[in-house]
């Protein structure tokens, strides 16, 4: 053990105040069952239950730049076997939130997806698949996109054949002016997203 | 008592298969000289039971010898009164069910118990309970007025019986009354200590004398005719108890021993000083009186520490937690940082933990490395365990050190003795450290005028606590029991249930002794040692031996029995070399005349025979059981049950020996660290004093091997058909007894 | 069924394992009279299924063997088996309570001689063995079974079998027309001990018990051990009957858990650091991993974890087990986990796994009784305004045998508290 | 029976077998849908990276209080993932009084407020609970005679509250194939995660987690795989082809929804009504076998 890190109790803080569910990590008593449930444990920095612990001591760069908290597939394995019954993708996601709105892409595609997901439910209220995969292979510039969506041309042929593809853009839900400003509302007064 | 004796053969449960009834009568009646001799096929059932109580009333049978099952059942069926003298023989499960039916051997086996039991049943005579002709005392001593003591006080005041209770300080209430909250049952949140009402509870109590700033200056006697010398305020008073609790409780461990940083650091305090900080207002810094805002608990702090204690003190994990909260009640911006090795809070107290949890106390897995001071505030160096790294708190205002409990029995250093001369071990000067099990090893608190020492005998880590998991309660002096923290460490929740208890045996020993009965683990035996004066030879090897300190001594050497302190073992009996200890229905000759009723065949018959002196408890029970899973095993053994296999006398070898007997094996308890003897030492003695007996052998040219002592538990019945098996090849091998026939 | 003689001043103790012995006998022994009643057909509840008590690593039928015979002597006890509460109603020192009686279809008759079960051929499942193997449909619970007297399933009642086995006794002993019967109590004080059932392991679904043979709980290891038990005490896997060489404990199963028990059972890790020593004395080369989340042996009992600890083949692993799978083939079971103390991942393969699941407290639970305080898993709390009835031992808090002794004890005296109040 | 029908974004574009399938199977089996008017999209699982919870919450609680102001049925959510969102708010806000406060006054910008009395339900809970196997049984006219099929159960149309079925072993949707006289194969990976909606960014790993699922479907014998969730459908579909080309497996393997095989098992037309014709991976000839056409 060579290391010397300091405790930091602001972090913590930080976190309970600022992030999504973030004061539940408190109940974590570190027995490793997120870790062993998750299907992509294999490729995390950390699994939640590291996270956990480091927030505790103030790691803020640690936590905030650690890949695994974008890195949720939403399975709820770790959460329905918690036994300290810690939500914790309701806690990974608020603290992909987080990240985030700080600028820190980790995982850059799935800010991007989620990120162009969003923008397009702010737009129509409604999500539509073909396009938002268009936007997403092209947020980073004209030439990755290209490549990209070359990549997947095939798949969306196949599906176009398959009709499995709408073929007309998705119209505005009727009542998107009031949903916008409720989620603006939503967004202002929320934890963790005011400083979006 | 005029005896007269039948014999009852029951013909059942295979009995009739196996044997030949007839010629079992006959030697009954012409040999044995039994007046009356029946069978029956079902002799437990109603018709058998009126055949033997139509004896007792036309006959007058007084004496009534049943052989068929084994004692161990059908006790209430053949019970007829304490008057009666019923001898049961055997014969189902260690004759029918482990021996081929109608052979040679079953039948010589059979005849040989009935002659056993026949002259046993001929040597027992009717027992009479021991009184006193001094006047009993059910009132109960208790020694310390913390929790456990205040409570047993109470306890047994509001069964209706008067307790004394005796405080060192000059007022009740212990650590309790030194306490801010309590944490306990259901564990949800802090709760008032309760000191107050407890405290005010006990002194208004008419049935409690509360004794404070006094001390126990000596007591005499034996249960329920004690006599405590208690030392108040420079008086002497004298008080007559049945029985005594010792609740003298705990000091915490010397944090200074620690390297911690305590008695250098100003603000390093121990988990004590933090309660009592607490419970008089502002929990502040100790270096400059301002109040704390990050505090850092260091869990085990010198316990489960080889070097320190090497056991857990159980009540530390949830007592920081309590302390933690104190804290964050005092400034909700406080951090609480938890140092620990292992979270401890057992059962429904997992509640509590959860709780501190939610108010954001930080737990850290791990083990200090370093305490520092800088400017005025703590930096603690951890390893911490689950990080996977070295880590610094810093900013702390104060460290709180978790300290565990030393029982007030632990002597501050271990006493030495005048060893005999030549023992290994000693000193210079022939000194020797006294034993944890030794009556002299604890510190002062009850001035026992015992021959075998003054305090308690202490068990590990100088805690005077039962040794036996079934029987907690089980202490090596009569009628004396620890309750609280004294016998092991505990929260307060438990310390008053375990007064509770305490009180309880309290309670039942001064029953039990006012009427002469025995208590835990021969309870309700009526029977007891008496000593032959005229023979005794001073030699003090029963005053020594006993594994209750029952016998006190004269200046000369002689015995004092104190039959209130007896457990009826019948270790005293097996010690005296000069067999003047007996009980009316368990003596040395007694046992000797069953040996000697065995019939053994000549040498030429090729028919050893090997006697088995088993523990009634363990041993008896697990050969019972290998015949109800009908094992078999060779059958020129007889078993002989004892109370303990500590009372047997070497005299019943050289008995055995030289009537002929082949070998002899002996089955008793574990012994060691473990032992499993409920009479302490029962088993240890026997095979000390088998030890001995094989140097005997030698010089008679036996061979040693003749006598085996094996430990056995009850639930080793598997092995008994191997033991007993082995053992008779190993006659085989040897040949037989030369005594034989002389 | 006779009137039993009964008065305010007798104590009632619903529960003959360990506590209610306890409590019944230290009563008496101070000169009260006490009823004792026991569901089973036999004394000695939960303590009787274990091999072996920690630390001492001694039988639990020892200490039973004494409780057995202080009570055999003890006029002021007497004990009914298979029998229940069925109401209670009253008060403090005058309690009304009725008692079912169930059949047990063999009589005071039965000298034990076995010949019953000899003839019968109907085998049922053993629930002395958790259903691991089969006993006769007449049967003895166990050899030490306390009072030891045969027992006939209901199931073969009214059946020819039933008749054969009646016909095989020579001490008329079976009564095939017994029925429930009911009797009613008058008493001053009731100590109730119903003790403990282990928690349901297949509730932990992701541990696969129940569906996986190899997976099995710490009481069936108990069994297991135990000479009487159904491999007569040879320690061999569920699946194939093959000899252990790698073994998992998963502490916490189920305990200290929101989903299931959120309270600790107290008992389970020292339960599987003594289940270590078995395997350990059956197995020289046997391998065995402790899973765990925090060590808890409190008092004096840290010095069996620390000879535990010594001993290099067993290992402990600070890891919440998070899943079991088993390889079809061979049986063997797959865990998976993560090792917190180094962050690495866990995937050990293991012949057998011993699940160290809680205790549930039997209790109080009745159609008709006064009511008593509980918390909010069942335990029974200490009412200092509702006296009369007072719990004793596990229906408290998980405890072991030492603690539970203990506080049976206590238990004792305060019910007879209350007969001398009033 | 009357119910809401939220299907959300995917069943009108990738999932759209699943959409057709379903309607014609729940109208046989008595059940009538309505749809929640003007509804929005659930902000599925990855909302998350643009949203904060709140907004999440306001977006689910819009679509409750639009199908609570129509009536008081109950609200089918075919997509596993439109089920977990909706389902999950629903419960925060009939537990949490301040949050439906506080979720209500942002509603109140367009008039509405949520009072937390409908009830979410996923597919498989309304035909196993409400319709039940016997029900189904009775339709079955085309049993698919020992089938053997793998029930992909995945995640999110159970966890994280098991509201019908064991969040740890589900049993559910093997006993809905039962009814059709399909062999479900048990298979363990079929709680185990695909990727879900977090699968186009991290494809490279979550690969490995859709070879895993087949792998396992496949070696305990299954002819083709039922899902519930149109991710799960196309996550185990589509990426067939690019799986075998990364990992050198040959998988080739139908993925159905359960409302597909429940089209065939009732004697529907293969292509309008169980809309076998959207699937990439064909899975005719095998049904069409299994049923012995």
């Amino acid at each position: 053990m060579e290391t010397n890190t300091s405790y930091d109790p602001s972090f913590a803080r930080e976190v309970f105040e600022n992030v999504d569910s973030g004061e539940e990590i408190k109940m974590c008593m570190q027995c490793g069952m997120c870790a062993a449930s998750c299907p992509l444990r294999e490729h995390m920095d950390y699994p939640p239950r590291q996270i956990f612990s480091m927030i505790r001591a103030g790691k803020r760069d640690m936590v905030l730049n650690a890949n695994s908290i974008m890195m949720c597939t939403s399975c709820y394995t770790c959460q329905v076997r918690c036994p300290r019954g810690i939500p914790v993708i309701d806690v990974m996601h608020g603290l992909a939130h987080y990240a985030i709105s700080k600028g820190i892409l980790t995982r850059k595609d799935t800010a991007v997806f989620g990120r162009e997901f969003w923008q397009q439910i702010y737009k129509t209220g409604r999500i539509d698949e073909k396009d938002l995969s268009r936007r997403y292979f092209f947020a980073d510039g004209i030439i990755t996109g290209i490549k990209k969506s070359l990549q997947m041309a095939r798949m969306g042929i196949i599906m176009l054949l398959h009709g499995r593809m709408k073929i007309l853009p998705e119209k505005k839900i009727k009542g998107i002016k009031s949903l916008r400003s409720m989620l603006d509302k939503a967004m202002q007064t929320g934890k963790g997203g005011s400083e979006v | 008592m005029e005896k007269k004796a039948a014999l009852y053969i029951c013909t059942g449960c295979g009995i009739g298969d196996a044997l030949d009834i007839d010629s079992l009568k006959e030697l009954a009646t012409d040999d044995l000289g039994v007046p009356i001799c029946k069978d029956h096929p079902f002799l437990c059932g109603a018709e058998g039971v009126d055949l033997i109580k139509k004896d007792i009333q036309d006959e007058g049978v007084n004496t009534i010898i049943i052989a068929g099952c084994s004692g161990r059942v059908n006790y209430d069926v053949f019970n007829f009164g304490p008057d009666k003298i019923v001898e049961r023989i055997n014969l189902r499960e260690q004759v029918a069910w482990c021996q081929p039916p109608k052979e040679e051997d079953t039948q010589m086996l059979a005849e040989d118990y009935l002659r056993m039991g026949c002259s046993k049943a001929n040597d027992t005579e009717p027992l009479e309970p021991y009184i006193a002709e001094e006047e009993y005392s059910k009132d109960i001593l208790i020694v310390g007025g913390g929790v456990a003591g205040m409570t047993a006080a109470l306890e047994i005041a509001k069964a209706g019986r008067k307790a004394i209770l005796v405080e060192k300080e000059d007022k009740l209430g212990g650590f309790l009354g030194k306490m801010k909250k309590l944490i306990t049952m259901p564990y949800k949140d802090l709760s008032d200590t309760g000191a107050e009402d407890l405290i005010k509870e006990v002194n208004e109590n008419d049935n409690i004398k509360v004794y404070t700033s006094a001390t126990v200056a000596k007591i005499s006697g034996s249960p329920g005719l004690f006599t405590a010398e208690i030392s108040a305020d420079g008086n002497s008073v004298q008080e007559r108890v049945g029985s005594v609790i010792q609740a003298t409780g705990w000091t915490p461990y010397d944090a200074s021993k620690l390297n911690l940083g305590y008695g250098k650091i100003k603000d390093v305090i121990t988990n004590v000083e933090m309660e009592e900080m607490a419970a008089k207002g502002k929990i502040t810094r100790p270096s400059d009186g301002k109040e704390v805002k990050n505090v850092l608990f260091v869990q085990c702090a010198g316990s489960r520490d080889p070097e320190h204690l090497p056991y857990c003190s159980s009540y530390c994990c949830l007592a920081s937690l309590k302390q933690a909260a104190y804290v964050k009640e005092q400034n909700p911006e406080a951090v609480n940082y938890i140092v620990y090795k292992d979270m401890r809070t057992v059962g429904q107290a997992e509640d509590f933990y959860r709780k501190a949890q939610e108010d954001g106390d930080v737990f850290i897995r791990g083990s200090i490395v370093n305490i520092n001071e800088n400017g005025g505030k703590l930096s603690v160096e951890t390893d911490d365990e689950l990080l996977g790294e070295r880590v610094n708190i810093e900013e702390i205002d104060l460290v709180v050190l978790a300290v565990g409990m030393v029982p007030t029995s632990q002597p501050d250093q271990i006493p030495r003795i005048q060893a005999p001369e030549g023992t290994e071990g000693a000193d210079e000067e022939g000194m020797i450290e006294v034993m944890p099990d030794s009556g002299f090893f604890a510190k002062s608190a009850l001035n026992l005028e015992y021959r075998q020492g003054p305090e308690l005998p202490t068990l590990k880590y100088g805690f005077p606590d039962s040794h036996f998991i079934c029987f907690p309660y089980e202490t090596r002096r009569t009628g004396i029991y620890t309750a609280g923290c004294v016998r092991r460490p505990m929260e307060v929740v438990k310390a008053k249930e375990d007064a509770a208890g305490a009180a309880m045996k309290a309670i039942q020993c001064c029953e039990a002794s006012s009427q002469g009965v025995a208590l835990h683990p021969r309870a309700g035996d009526i029977s007891y040692p008496e000593f032959n004066m005229q023979r005794c030879t001073q030699c003090k090897r029963c005053t020594e031996e006993c594994p209750f300190g029952a016998i006190n001594e004269d200046e000369k050497g002689n015995p004092l029995p104190n039959p209130t302190r007896c457990r009826r073992c019948g270790v005293c009996m097996g010690a005296c070399p000069e067999r003047i200890i007996s009980f009316k229905n368990y003596s040395v000759g007694m046992i000797g005349n069953m040996i000697k009723a065995i019939e053994v065949p000549e040498e030429d018959e090729e028919k050893p025979r090997v006697i088995a002196f088993v523990c009634e408890n363990d041993a008896y029970p697990a050969i019972d059981m290998a015949a109800i899973k009908r094992m078999q095993w060779s059958p020129y053994v007889r078993f002989i049950p004892v109370r303990c296999l500590g009372s047997i006398n070497l005299v019943w070898v050289a008995d055995a020996m030289s009537k002929g007997i082949d070998g002899l094996l002996f089955l008793g308890c574990r012994h060691g660290d473990d032992y499993q003897c409920h009479f302490i030492k029962g088993s240890e003695l026997a095979e000390t004093r088998l030890g001995k007996v094989s140097e005997t052998l030698d010089r008679l040219a036996l061979e040693a091997e003749r006598v085996k002592f094996l430990e056995i538990g009850i639930t080793d019945y598997n092995r008994i058909p191997t033991i007993i098996n082995e053992f008779m090849e190993t006659i085989d091998e040897l040949g037989p007894n030369p005594y034989k026939g002389w | 069924m006779a009137e039993v003689e009964a008065t305010n001043q007798t104590l009632l103790v619903v529960g003959g394992g360990m506590s209610g012995i306890t409590a019944a006998l230290e009563a008496a022994e101070a000169g009260y009279d006490v009823i004792l009643i026991e569901k089973n057909p036999y004394l000695g509840g939960r303590v009787t299924q274990l091999y072996q008590y920690f630390p001492k690593l001694c039988p639990p039928n020892c200490g039973l063997e004494i409780n057995f015979r202080r009570m055999k002597l003890n006029p002021r006890i007497r004990f009914f088996t298979l029998a229940e509460v069925e109401k209670i109603s009253g008060e403090e020192g005058n309690y009304n309570v009725t008692v079912k009686l169930n059949p047990r279809f063999i009589t005071e008759k039965c000298t034990c001689c076995g010949k019953c079960s000899d003839v019968c051929d109907t085998e049922i499942d053993n629930p002395f063995n958790f259903g691991m193997d089969k006993i006769k449909a007449v049967y003895l619970p166990h050899e030490f079974a306390f009072p030891m007297r045969y027992v006939m399933d209901p199931s073969i009642v009214g059946t020819d079998e039933a008749k054969k086995c009646k016909d095989a006794c020579k001490y008329d002993a079976i009564d095939l027309d017994m029925k429930a019967t009911t009797f009613d109590l008058n008493v001053g004080a009731i100590v109730w001990a119903c003790g403990w059932t282990p928690y349901d392991a297949s509730k932990i679904e992701y541990y696969g018990f129940g569906r996986y043979k190899n997976v099995i709980t710490n009481m069936m290891m108990e069994r297991l051990a135990s000479p009487n038990g159904p491999t007569a005490g040879k320690i061999l896997r569920p699946s194939d009957g093959k000899e252990v060489k790698n073994v998992a404990f998963i502490q916490c199963a189920g305990s200290r858990d929101q989903n299931y028990l959120p309270y600790c059972s107290g008992v389970c890790c020292l339960a599987s650091m003594k289940q270590s020593t078995y395997l350990r004395d059956q197995y020289p080369d046997c391998n065995i991993t402790i899973f765990f989340i925090d060590i808890r042996a409190l008092d004096r009992l840290e010095d069996f974890y620390t000879k535990v600890k010594e001993d290099e083949k067993v290992t402990f692993i600070k890891s919440k087990i998070a899943s079991i799978t088993e390889d079809e083939a061979t049986g063997d079971l797959l865990l998976e986990g993560e090792n917190t103390n180094t962050g690495e991942r866990i995937q050990m393969t293991f012949d057998m796994v011993v699940l160290a699941t809680g205790m549930v407290p039997n209790s109080l639970d009745l159609e008709s009784a006064p009511s008593v305080s509980k918390d909010e898993y069942g335990f029974m709390t200490l009412d200092p305004n509702n006296t009369g009835i007072y719990g004793a031992g596990c229906v408290k808090r998980p405890t072991d045998v030492a603690s539970s002794v203990q506080d049976a004890t206590g238990a004792a005296l305060r019910a007879i508290q209350s007969v001398t109040r009033r | 029976m009357k119910y809401f029908l939220y299907w959300g974004c995917s069943l009108e574009a990738s999932g759209v077998n699943y959409l057709r399938s379903l309607k014609p199977v729940c109208e046989a089996l008595g059940m009538e849908f309505e749809e929640i008017p003007d509804w929005n999209c659930c902000g599925a699982s990855v909302s998350y990276a643009g949203a904060n919870d709140l907004a999440i919450k306001v977006l689910n609680a819009r679509n409750l209080a639009l199908a609570e102001k129509k009536a008081n049925y109950d609200i089918i959510a075919p997509c596993s993932s439109c089920y977990i969102q909706m389902i999950k708010v629903n419960h925060e806000i009939q537990e949490n009084e301040s949050l439906r406060e506080r979720v209500n006054s942002i509603l109140a910008e367009d008039g509405l407020a949520y009072n937390g009395s409908i009830r979410v339900r996923h597919i498989q809970d309304v035909l196993f609970n409400d319709i039940g196997t016997e029900q189904i049984k009775r339709h079955v006219t085309k049993p698919l005679n020992g089938l053997k099929v793998a029930g992909y159960v995945g995640c999110q149309s159970v966890r994280p509250y098991g509201e019908y079925d064991s969040v740890h072993n589900p049993v559910v949707q093997d006993k809905l194939l039962e009814a059709l006289d399909a062999k479900p194969v048990p298979f363990p990976k079929k709680i185990q995660c695909c990727g879900s909606g977090i699968f186009l960014p991290e494809m490279d790993l979550c690969l490995g987690l859709v070879r895993d699922i087949l792998d396992d479907a496949v070696s305990h014998g299954a002819e083709i795989i039922s899902t519930v969730c149109p991710m799960c459908a196309m996550n185990l579909e589509m990426y067939q082809d690019r799986i075998n080309e990364k990992y050198g497996t040959d998988f080739d393997i139908p993925i159905v929804y359960l409302t597909q095989l429940m089209a065939v098992a009732f004697g529907m037309d293969l292509k309008r009504d169980a809309a076998l014709h959207h699937n990439v991976i064909p899975p005719e000839n095998i049904l069409k076998a299994a049923i012995g056409n």
